[in-house]
């Protein structure tokens, strides 16, 4: 086994701490460089002792993969840990992608990352994790889609997706008819290919660079358009 | 001018550093300053300074004042060391306090400067320790999400977000080729007014390129060199960033016909 | 104590679990509706279950709170795992700009450009947008002060600014002080006798105090050495 110090049992204990989605089995063995067997008989001691009193974490078996969960029994003193939205200034790349999914709904990451230029990743995490935005269903090429939630209406106060400001205050070219998606896509890659955007004055600056301890990589056949290879770090 | 026997000053690059690495000029400096394989003796400060400088302003990074400020305390470093090089009664009259102050200033912000390049190695070796550590990130399950809501209060302002937009529709502005005036100033033009210049005898290389622009200026320079390849001028500069002075050479084919021939040839 | 089934420890692991940045412990009191006596014993049990083998998590102290992280071991197989791009080092510039903030906070761009010499615009814009610092409040005359953010604190493993070694550590030694400004001086003296055909070896910058090394001339013609000799390009 290639993992010392801590045993394989331990290591998918932290894989699945940090996977928000369910992993297979086969995909954890790789990870740790084990066999197939190894994990299965790792994840069974994994589970036995979660079952053991003492643990607030239980594992379960989800649409083919694995993952942790809070114990059920803990979810009342989660609602009152966490009842109150927590709402830390937004950064610069957080507010650009909320903003980018607030007006174009239902919006992809691969689209997110062409119109900022850096990849978004981190930053929608963190708005997923905030409750600002959701899932909602998958693109034509199977990307996920983001969408706001009601959450985010009442933290800006807002009585529905209708009354997000207007834009044409901050429109650089009304003249032009065209839809704001397109418009925005345009903009996005004349910075890419400028070379001279974003993505290079400020490097680290995008999605995974921005605060990627904090967040975890979602499994990136999700993303399958180019533009997410436009990593910043 | 170099002198005979004397070997010219090392200047930037000799030294081979990599000016990307330095958070800034005091940073620069001291890295110059407690490089023990480097000699300061044989460094032309002036040069690395206004080198680094130009650097800085390539990458847009240059604030002119903070610039100025360090040229300030550079240059009263300098001034301070000659004052105190003169015979020993002049410096009674000549040393005045307001050089030695900035010495002393650019003394302390360099010590400065070294403290915080500490502090910086430190943050940047404390995050490279903790960089095994991840952090679990991911959405509250359902149940706890929804009950939220109605705790929740207007925070955040919804113009932050048709700014966000707005930033992001600006298109990147194309890039401006108006500086590069590609056929604004020939070298026949150059040449022609040099020549013409010539005729006096000599001129001072100022007095050449008067008004002129950055691109007239390096053009003049190339009529210059063309004209002291084909030895018809020599000049002379008596000390650094002195003044040059251009002189025809006798027997110098400096008549109309001989440059319309010569054009002819090329 | 109000949650029953699971233990205390148990509900403070999975409240844990869920949240993804630290949390102080006397919101965990409040959320479990226990004494924070109640709740520090409980944590300290916690800490103690986690350094048990078999344990993929550690619970650290963190940003004046507590979160629970992946075990560092297991950091290569994450890495496999999650196909994520490590977190871009901080480039000089934003190294320097960071400490000064972190020392001097809250602190204005003016002020951090200059302790460096140099513009701060674009390392403070990256440590922005990566959520290291934030903004916060103006200076009397107007300009924007910076501070740190709790994601700093999480990030670099700190518990508080406190843990922050005084910026006096950072001193030169007695000797490099003097080093710096003797070579300094001496760098000085070698531009200048450039005009004058001779260098000059300072001996008198040994000595005591500040002003006096500025005031030591030595003269150029008690120098036996010709300039050629001080160098051997």
């Amino acid at each position: 086994m290639s993992v010392v110090g801590v045993d394989l049992t331990a290591t998918i204990e932290a894989l699945l701490f940090l996977t928000p989605e369910p992993v297979e089995a086969t995909a954890l063995a790789e990870a740790c460089e084990v066999s197939l067997e190894e994990t299965e008989a790792a994840l069974e001691t994994l589970a036995r002792a979660l079952g053991e009193t003492g643990r607030g974490l239980v594992l379960r078996r989800l649409a083919g993969g694995w993952a942790l969960s809070s114990h059920p029994e803990t979810e009342e003193a989660a609602r009152r840990l966490l009842a109150k939205p927590r709402t830390p200034p937004l950064t610069a790349a957080q507010a650009e992608t909320l903003a980018i999914i607030a007006y174009l709904q239902p919006v992809s990451r691969p689209e997110i990352a062409r119109i900022r230029g850096v990849n978004a990743e981190s930053a929608t995490q963190t708005l997923l994790e905030r409750g600002l935005v959701e899932e909602g269903g998958r693109s034509q090429f199977g990307a996920t889609l983001y969408r706001t939630t009601d959450l985010f209406l009442t933290l800006f106060g807002l009585d529905s997706l209708k009354a997000l400001p207007d834009l044409s205050a901050f429109d650089p070219s009304p003249e032009l008819e065209e839809e704001l998606r397109d418009r925005l896509l345009r903009a996005g890659e004349a910075r890419l290919s400028e070379g001279a955007g974003t993505a290079v004055d400020a490097p680290g600056a995008g999605g995974a660079g921005r605060q990627p301890e904090l967040s975890v990589a979602p499994d990136p056949s999700e993303d399958p358009e180019p533009a997410e290879a436009v990593s910043d770090a | 001018m170099p002198r005979p026997g004397r070997p010219s000053p090392l200047r930037l690059v000799d030294l081979e550093l990599d000016l990307e690495v330095f958070a800034g000029p005091f940073d620069l400096l001291l890295t110059l300053i407690l490089r023990e394989e480097v000699d300061l003796l044989e460094v032309d400060l002036a040069d690395i300074v206004i080198s680094y400088i130009d650097f800085l302003e390539a990458r847009g990074e240059l604030d002119l004042e903070l610039a100025t400020e360090f040229l300030v305390l550079i240059a009263a470093l300098l001034e301070l060391k000659s004052r105190l090089m003169l015979p020993g009664e002049e410096i009674e009259e000549l040393l005045e306090l307001a050089p030695a102050e900035a010495a002393q200033e650019l003394l302390e912000r360099l010590l400065d400067a070294h403290r915080y390049r500490g502090a910086a190695e430190h943050l940047g070796s404390l995050l490279s320790t903790q960089h095994g550590y991840r952090f679990r990130s991911a959405p509250l399950p359902e149940s706890i999400r929804r009950a939220r809501v109605p705790l929740a209060s207007a925070v955040y302002a919804p113009a932050r977000l048709a700014k966000a937009i707005g930033v992001l529709l600006e298109l990147p502005a194309e890039v401006n080729v108006d500086h590069i005036p590609m056929t604004k100033v020939s070298v026949a033009e150059r040449l022609a007014h040099v020549r013409r210049l010539l005729r006096r005898g000599s001129f001072a290389f100022d007095e050449a390129v008067a008004d002129a622009d950055r691109v007239t200026v390096a053009i003049t320079i190339f009529a210059l060199l063309e004209l002291y390849k084909q030895g018809e001028l020599e000049w002379t500069q008596d000390e650094p960033f002195g003044e040059i002075t251009v002189t025809a050479l006798a027997g110098a084919r400096s008549d109309p016909a001989v440059l319309g021939a010569q054009r002819a040839a090329r």
